[in-house]
């Protein structure tokens, strides 16, 4: 008999998920292994207290933990080696994951995290409000909404009234920025060229971003403020055609519709507002923390391969809370295949625009905060746009 | 008196040892530590190898730490003399009332002080939700009918935060005023009617006065209490811009608790230290020599 | 200089009563005083002069002004609190000008009164002391002196000399006494201490339950108290009280017999209504050792006090009384005695506590 | 009620000394407005309750009405079933009661000694409990931290309670009380061949348990509204107290104001019905312990610096 | 039963000495007062007997055992103190008991004792009572029933009335002394009241200014005292002191002249060591208003006490004296009036402050 000491950030509707193939694990395993769980705030609370905990030895047994920060976790020492014995005692294998994703779980050949899915921003939609305005398709998928003009003259025609055109809450811009830099084709981090942002180029796309997203709220086409929690009420409420959110809040739709308490909506990717198709993205993995101090021990580890393995091999489940399993077996399947609106959007995963490999990358990282303290207020008028990414750049670099 | 000399010193070890063993090894023993960690270049846990005084150049030169502590001083402006002024004016207000209406209000002023920080964190957020939230319908008012983050809109922050403090702790301020009050017999009210002393001049005569020292106490508590200001502030910054809206003993936790450098958390904590001793020392001189003028 | 006139004045806080429809006149000059036992009203009667405590009923004037309705500063009197109520902030000159200034009084004027005042108590050199700085005797002082720069028709003074020691007590009761003889005018003292009331008043009123008992000068009430209560609250030791078993007449006067004796009195037989219910009072001082006194008794205890002697003396019919013998009395206790009252300081009371005095 | 706690005979005087003039216009108004603001003052708290009772959709429909239209208790419900609410409670509370209880025991046992025996080191303790008052506890925070870490205490009952027991105004208020029995009855206790911890246990604490009460209620109040240190002391949500826990652990989705409102109100409820039950209690020992009773004196007598600092307290 | 026996005791705080060499021998079952100005020792001197206060030098022995090195409760006194400091969180019975079952008496014992104790201090109604819910003279007995159950030999009682309002003080005084007179055990009372002293004390011990100015009996104190200081201090109102500007005789008695006259007196002239730096003093009973006297003054001030006037008497020299007149003396301030003073009652005083008597 095992407990797994389990720590994750997951809330709204991956929470839920994840909640119940805990649960579903669990029940498969009564008498051998069991998932005590614990959701912290998401972002730095999470990660600084798995930091801490694991530094003193009073971290959990596993966590989830973002393929973007794995750099720095290994930098500060909180992540424990997964061997490939590990892996083949639980019947895992590298092969089992893209190379891409199995590459982003090491540094310098390490293994320290088995990749679980990827996620990123998608555009979400009611398609009440966009067949009245006759911006529906046949197959009941938007048209249309590429081109920058374009999609903002849309945006205008839904606004007034209380009503805005699109629903982005403030934290969350900088990923809508990062989508549209990369929409034109900037470089966000080349070591070799000087850092972040090598060319003034690179800049002026950065800005440019900033600038769509705070014509938005210039125009009055989504809310100056608005909290995550409050952005999806916006949305939900039909107050606002567009949500643009990661695709973590599917589960939440879904959920709502089906209790008959909201409009008929989708999902789909971001419409293409410059040259390129590209979304902000990233994975969750799971990773084992380093722990110092406490002895190692053997069973236990394995049951947290086990857990893994089992999680991996059931994410077709994972796969309801929006995001595209990592591993191969299920991603590649019919069932997942089948899923509606995650078929709709899954494209997305092609053309992902990721954090660079560095160690100021990832959530509670510089660059997060970067993200945070430059760009999100820019968009609400505090900073100039091309100060904030000038600013920003200078800081990272400064932190090089 | 005639003493046992040694059972007494017996008796004082068996009393005074709890004592001595928790605030030797949780007061004397981490404060040494943490001058000598001051000197180190150490993670959070484990050793570090001696710096000399690298740490305080670099703490003392770095933007975080001045940021810090011009929030810090800046909430410390917001709380501590509005705090004060506002709780004198409802001790005046609350002690001309009687019986189970002075009850009633004073428990009003008072219930939200022994409140835990995450109560009144968690209320406030919600009734400044930018969305949802009750206090937008005055925001909107000022902001040309639109909501506004209160907490999201970096100038806006510490005035928030400070209200909310203010909020929060005015009720122990309040019972030291009017228990000042309290203290000025009624006898000398009468005396200054029959000295013809109008309600304002019995004010600026005889009350204002007469509390200035309760006065003095409470400026007192409330700079060192703010000076050490954190949880308001984290809970409400979570999410959010934190280095722009960092304090003092925040800068301490992120230095120890996110970035792992013990010994430049320890730097920190140290310069924190000598500045609310010699704050409270030059405060209370400073107010001292103006009441007794 | 002006009258105080009290007419039917009342008072109740809430449903109690405190003040039933009390009424004087106070002469101008007067140096009167309220007695009474604690609670009886006293304190709330002057602050009603003052104008501190609302009037319920009645009226109050001074000199020719109806003042019960005016707030306390347009009243022309001041007060001496019992604590002073000194304001503890400012110095003995600050304190003194204060209501001077108030009222706009020009400098040079509060400067010349303060120091006139000063000069007057003996507080010269304290004028830039704060009160805390000073003893008590000399608070009072300047409580005294802060009424007198405002040169008021009347001095009100609350139990002023309460808080003092008792050799400090003494020696205020006459600086007082002396400073009203000096300004002469009117004040109006609260005390319960008949020691005081008895050396200082030049009328005392005595009250009790809500009502005046007796107003009279020091020796009236001494002499001639109008009630039992009177009679029993003025006098230290208290006068002593025997019950009346049977009243006789001798030429007219009275014969009681009381104690397990008879004592002849000067009391008119005709002054009497009744002759059941009677009290006997006689003070100790006109209770003395005498061969072939009217009362017989056993000394139970001496109490020697320099200059003159009490006796505790057990009567005949068990009732214990206290007679007075010379400083030099040679009686120890376990003596059997006989006592003689003095016939023209005998007092009869009856069951509604009213006086029959010997004439 | 508190009005009482302040100084019961002086209300009656207070009372006596206001003139109730003939309808006093200023005063009506005045009373007035100082209700609206104390109701004012209530309000954030009577909302957090109404929005905790208040169906989801309600919460965000923007009606914003003073009552809700339905009780609900669903968000109870809800924080009950998929939080650890229950578990953290019995850390808020075996960690507040042992604070409280070793605080209150280890101090009166010292405050007894400086007061009353005479024992070398006595003025070294004194003055090492006045520079407590100085140093911000919240400055120690790392060395806490690693000083727990190294014993292991972190995520422990022991952990949490520890740092917590440094409370000097509860000894300097014991002293300060103990200084203040006249030393007449601890004479009477000796001539009754009563010893120290007789004297102590049997006449100092209980001839007025009132003060021990009030410095237990404080004690626990303070214990456990704590943030900053069983914030940072519990990393595993095992050993989080309330006050962390609703901060920190996240569980909702969908409308979570409710949820929060509910949580917030299960977590204030304990020490708002303790200030509720023990009112007077609450006020005298803030009175206690920011010395107020003597400002007036100590400032006429001009005393240093130190002694100034020594009457601070219960900094909030 | 034991006697105390002080030999030669003295005591400092720090380099302040507070006592000097006191002597003194009390007997088994006297009742003593130590008399004296505030801060003269008295105090310490008790408390140095009960053991709360340590000895510097000198021994104390309470019957033949020595004590002065032994702890309070090893000496078999026990002590009342000024404000009772009866424990307010026990009932009068467990005040009462606290000290028996610290020793280990058994229960039975106790309640025997304390129900004793009760009786004859009439208490037994309020045994399960608090302190709190006791009248000021019901607090003292229970103060002096603790005292009693322990069956000391001696009990101490430092100012146990002062706490006491005035009416409440001269019954209690009363009760103390029948007290003593029932169970006979030695007592030793602290006051500064000299009244309490003169009336309760079989010997009276004044002290001043570190040392023991006069032992005796209330009336040796009164009549004859050892020194200017003992005059001045017992007797209210104080005795009248006026300088001496020439001693002649008559008869082998000194002739003084003072106060503008020439007093008789009865003082040989053969005890006076010296005729210069000499005080007279007599005093205010011992002076009385009579045509002819031999003092010459004019009344400016006039106290009635009822029982008796007192006039502050502006002699013709200067100074200022009190006399005594009848109770209804008609006597106003302003007249001029010429007192004689009782031979057999003059006292002369040297510089030092010796005292020569009338004999
Ligand atoms: N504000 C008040 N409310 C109710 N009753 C009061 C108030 N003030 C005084 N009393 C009552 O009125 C009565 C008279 O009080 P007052 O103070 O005049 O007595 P006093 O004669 O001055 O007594 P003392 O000698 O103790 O000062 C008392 O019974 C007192 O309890
Ligand atoms: N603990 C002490 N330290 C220093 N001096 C003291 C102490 N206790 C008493 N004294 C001094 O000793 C002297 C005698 O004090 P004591 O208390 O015996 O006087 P007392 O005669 O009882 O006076 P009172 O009538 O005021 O009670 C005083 O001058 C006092 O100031
Ligand atoms: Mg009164
Ligand atoms: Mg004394």
């Amino acid at each position: 008999q095992q407990t797994v000491v389990w720590w994750d950030f997951l809330a709204g509707g991956d929470g839920v998920r994840m909640k119940a193939l805990i649960d579903a694990f669990n029940a498969e395993h009564e008498g051998e292994i069991t998932i005590e769980g614990t959701t912290l705030e998401w972002g730095t609370p999470f990660y600084t207290k798995l930091q801490t905990s694991s530094a003193i030895g009073e971290g959990p047994d596993i966590a989830t933990y973002h393929l973007s920060r794995i750099p720095l976790a290994v930098d500060s020492g909180t992540l424990s080696e997964i061997t490939d014995e590990d892996m083949a005692g639980a019947g895992i294998a590298n092969t089992d994951f893209t190379t891409a994703a199995s590459d982003a779980g090491k540094v310098d050949g390490t293994r320290y995290a088995v990749p679980f899915d990827q996620h990123g921003l998608i555009l979400y939609y009611n398609k009440d409000m966009l067949a009245e305005a006759g911006l529906l398709g046949e197959d009941g998928l938007p048209t249309g909404l590429d081109g920058l003009d374009n999609f903002n003259a849309i945006l205008a025609q839904f606004t007034g009234d209380g009503k805005y055109g699109i629903s982005t809450p403030t934290g969350d811009r900088y990923r809508t920025i990062y989508s549209l830099f990369g929409q034109q084709g900037g470089t966000m981090f080349d070591e070799a060229a000087g850092g972040f942002f090598p060319t003034d180029e690179d800049l002026a796309k950065l800005t440019n971003a900033i600038e769509v997203v705070k014509g938005w709220v210039d125009s009055g086409y989504t809310p100056v403020q608005v909290e995550s929690p409050a952005a999806l009420a916006l949305f939900s409420s039909g107050q606002s055609p567009f949500f643009i959110m990661g695709n973590w809040e599917v589960p939440t739709f879904v959920d709502l519709h089906a209790k008959g308490e909201l409009f008929e909506w989708g999902a789909v990717e971001l419409p293409v507002l410059f040259e390129n198709k590209a979304a902000w993205s990233d994975s969750h993995a799971f990773v084992i923390p380093a722990n110092s101090g406490k002895d190692a021990d053997p069973d236990k580890r394995a049951a947290v391969m086990q857990v893994i393995a089992w999680m991996d091999q059931h994410s077709l489940d994972w796969a309801g809370a929006g995001h595209i399993p990592a591993y191969n077996a299920v991603r590649e399947s019919a069932e997942f295949k089948a899923l509606k609106p995650q078929s709709d959007y899954a494209g997305f995963a092609d053309t992902a625009v990721f954090d660079p490999r560095t160690i100021l990358a990832g959530p509670a990282a510089p660059l997060g905060d970067a993200w945070s303290n430059y760009i999100n207020p820019a968009t609400t008028g505090e900073i100039e746009p091309a100060d904030a990414a000038a600013q920003m750049r200078d800081d990272l670099n400064g932190q090089l | 008196m005639l003493r046992d000399r040694k059972q007494e010193y017996l008796t004082a070890l068996i009393l005074v040892g709890p004592f001595i063993l928790i605030y030797g090894a949780l007061f004397v023993w981490p404060t040494i530590q943490m001058v000598l960690l001051s000197f180190t270049k150490a993670p959070l846990i484990g050793a570090g190898d001696w710096v000399g005084w690298d740490n305080y150049v670099k703490i003392l030169s770095q933007k975080l730490f001045h940021s810090a502590f011009w929030n810090t001083a800046w909430f410390v402006v917001l709380t501590v003399i509005p705090n004060t002024l506002i709780s004198l004016a409802i001790a005046l207000a609350v002690n001309r009332l009687n019986g189970w209406l002075q009850g009633f209000v004073l428990a009003c002023f008072f219930l939200p002080y022994i409140l835990p920080v995450s109560v009144v964190f968690l209320t406030w957020n919600w009734i400044i939700d930018v969305q949802y939230g009750l206090a937008q319908g005055v925001v909107a008012l000022f902001n040309g009918g639109e909501p506004k983050s209160l907490t999201r809109t970096i100038p806006l922050f510490m005035p928030t935060v400070a209200f909310v403090t203010v909020w929060w702790t005015m009720g122990f301020n309040i019972l030291l005023f009017i228990a000042g009050l309290r203290n000025i017999s009624p006898e000398i009210y009468e005396a200054a009617q029959l000295d013809s002393a109008g309600r304002w001049r019995q004010f600026m005569r005889i009350t204002w006065p007469l509390v200035w020292p309760v006065t003095v106490l409470v400026l007192t508590i409330q700079l060192i209490a703010q000076l050490k200001i954190f949880d308001q502030v984290y809970l409400f910054s979570i999410g959010g811009r934190q280095d722009a809206t960092i304090t003092l003993v925040q800068y301490i936790y992120k230095l120890a608790f996110q970035q792992n450098k013990g010994g430049e958390a320890a730097t920190a904590a140290v310069l924190l230290f000598g500045m609310i001793i010699v704050l409270s020392v030059l405060q209370y001189q400073l107010l001292r020599a103006r009441g007794e003028k | 200089m002006a009258d105080i006139v009290l007419n039917e004045v009342s008072k109740s806080y809430g449903t109690v009563q405190v003040l039933d429809s009390v009424s004087m006149h106070i002469r101008s000059g007067e140096f009167i005083v309220f007695l009474g036992p604690s609670g009886c009203g006293k304190s709330t009667l002057l602050r009603m002069i003052a104008g501190l405590e609302e009037v319920n009923a009645g009226q109050i004037h001074i000199g020719d002004t109806r003042v019960d309705q005016l707030p306390p500063n347009q009243r022309g009197v001041a007060m001496v609190f019992q604590n002073y109520a000194l304001y503890p902030h400012m110095t003995v000159r600050e304190n003194m000008s204060f209501g001077l200034q108030n009222v706009g009084t020009d400098k040079a004027e509060i400067a010349r009164r303060v120091d006139d005042a000063a000069r007057m108590l003996e507080i010269g050199a304290l004028l830039d002391r704060r009160p805390s700085q000073l003893s008590g005797g000399q608070r009072q002082r300047v409580a005294i002196g802060r009424a007198i720069v405002r040169e008021p028709k009347a001095f009100l003074l609350d139990e002023p000399l309460s808080n003092l020691d008792a050799g400090l007590r003494v020696r205020t009761r006459v600086e007082l006494a002396q400073l009203h003889q000096r300004i002469g005018t009117t004040m109006i003292f609260v005390t319960h201490d008949q020691t005081e009331a008895m050396t200082l008043a030049s009328r005392i009123v005595v009250m009790n339950n809500r009502r005046i008992e007796q107003i009279g000068t020091p020796m009236e009430v001494y002499s001639r108290p109008a009630s039992r209560f009177v009679a029993a609250f003025v006098g230290s030791p208290s006068m002593n009280f025997l019950d009346v078993a049977e009243v006789s007449e001798a030429e007219g006067k009275a014969l009681i017999h009381a104690g397990g004796g008879v004592v002849p009195t000067d009391i008119a037989i005709s002054v009497l209504p009744t002759r059941n219910g009677l009290t006997l009072g006689v003070r100790p001082d006109a209770l003395k050792v005498a061969e072939g006194g009217s009362l017989n008794g056993v000394v139970e205890l001496v109490e020697r006090l320099g200059d003159r002697t009490l006796l505790h003396v057990r009567l005949a019919d068990g009732a214990l009384v206290v007679a007075e013998d010379g400083g030099k009395s040679t009686l120890e206790p376990g003596v059997a005695v006989s006592l003689a009252a003095d016939r023209s300081e005998t007092h009869l009371f009856d069951a509604e506590g009213a006086a029959y005095h010997s004439s | 009620m508190s009005a009482e706690a302040l100084s019961g005979s002086q209300a009656a005087v207070a009372e006596r000394s206001r003139r109730d003039r003939p309808l006093d216009l200023v005063g009506i108004v005045l009373t007035a407005i100082t209700l609206l603001v104390a109701l004012a003052s209530f309000f954030p708290i009577y909302w957090a309750i109404i929005t905790s009772v208040k169906p989801d959709g309600e919460v965000i429909s923007g009606s914003n009405s003073l009552w809700p239209g339905r009780f609900v208790f669903d968000s109870y419900i809800h924080i009950w079933n998929n939080t650890n609410i229950a578990i953290w409670y019995v850390n808020s509370m075996v960690t507040s009661l042992v604070i409280t209880v070793l605080v209150i025991v280890s101090s009166a046992g010292c405050a007894y000694a400086l007061s009353q025996l005479d024992f070398p080191g006595r003025r070294l303790i004194y003055v090492l409990i006045l520079a407590c008052f100085m140093v911000p506890m919240q400055a120690l925070i790392v060395n806490h931290f690693v000083l727990m870490a190294q014993f292991k205490l972190l995520n422990t009952w022991a952990g949490i309670i520890l740092p917590q027991l440094i409370v000097p105004v509860v000894i300097i208020v014991y002293k300060q009380f103990f200084d203040s029995v006249p030393k007449e009855f601890r004479e009477a206790a000796m001539m009754d061949s009563a010893g120290h911890f007789k004297i102590l246990f049997r006449i100092y604490l209980p001839m007025n348990w009132g003060v021990t009460a009030a410095l237990g209620i404080i004690t626990f109040i303070g214990a456990w509204n704590a943030f900053l240190w069983p914030f940072l002391a519990a990393t595993g949500e095992a050993t989080m107290t309330v006050p962390v826990g609703i901060t920190q652990v996240k569980d909702a989705y969908g409308i979570v104001y409710g949820k929060l409102m509910a949580s917030a109100v299960v977590a204030g409820l304990p020490v708002a019905i303790v200030y509720l039950i023990f009112q007077r209690r609450v006020t005298q020992a803030i009175m206690l312990s920011a010395g107020v009773k003597g400002v007036t004196r100590r400032h006429l007598d001009t005393p240093s610096w130190f002694d100034r600092l020594t009457m601070r307290a219960t900094a909030p």
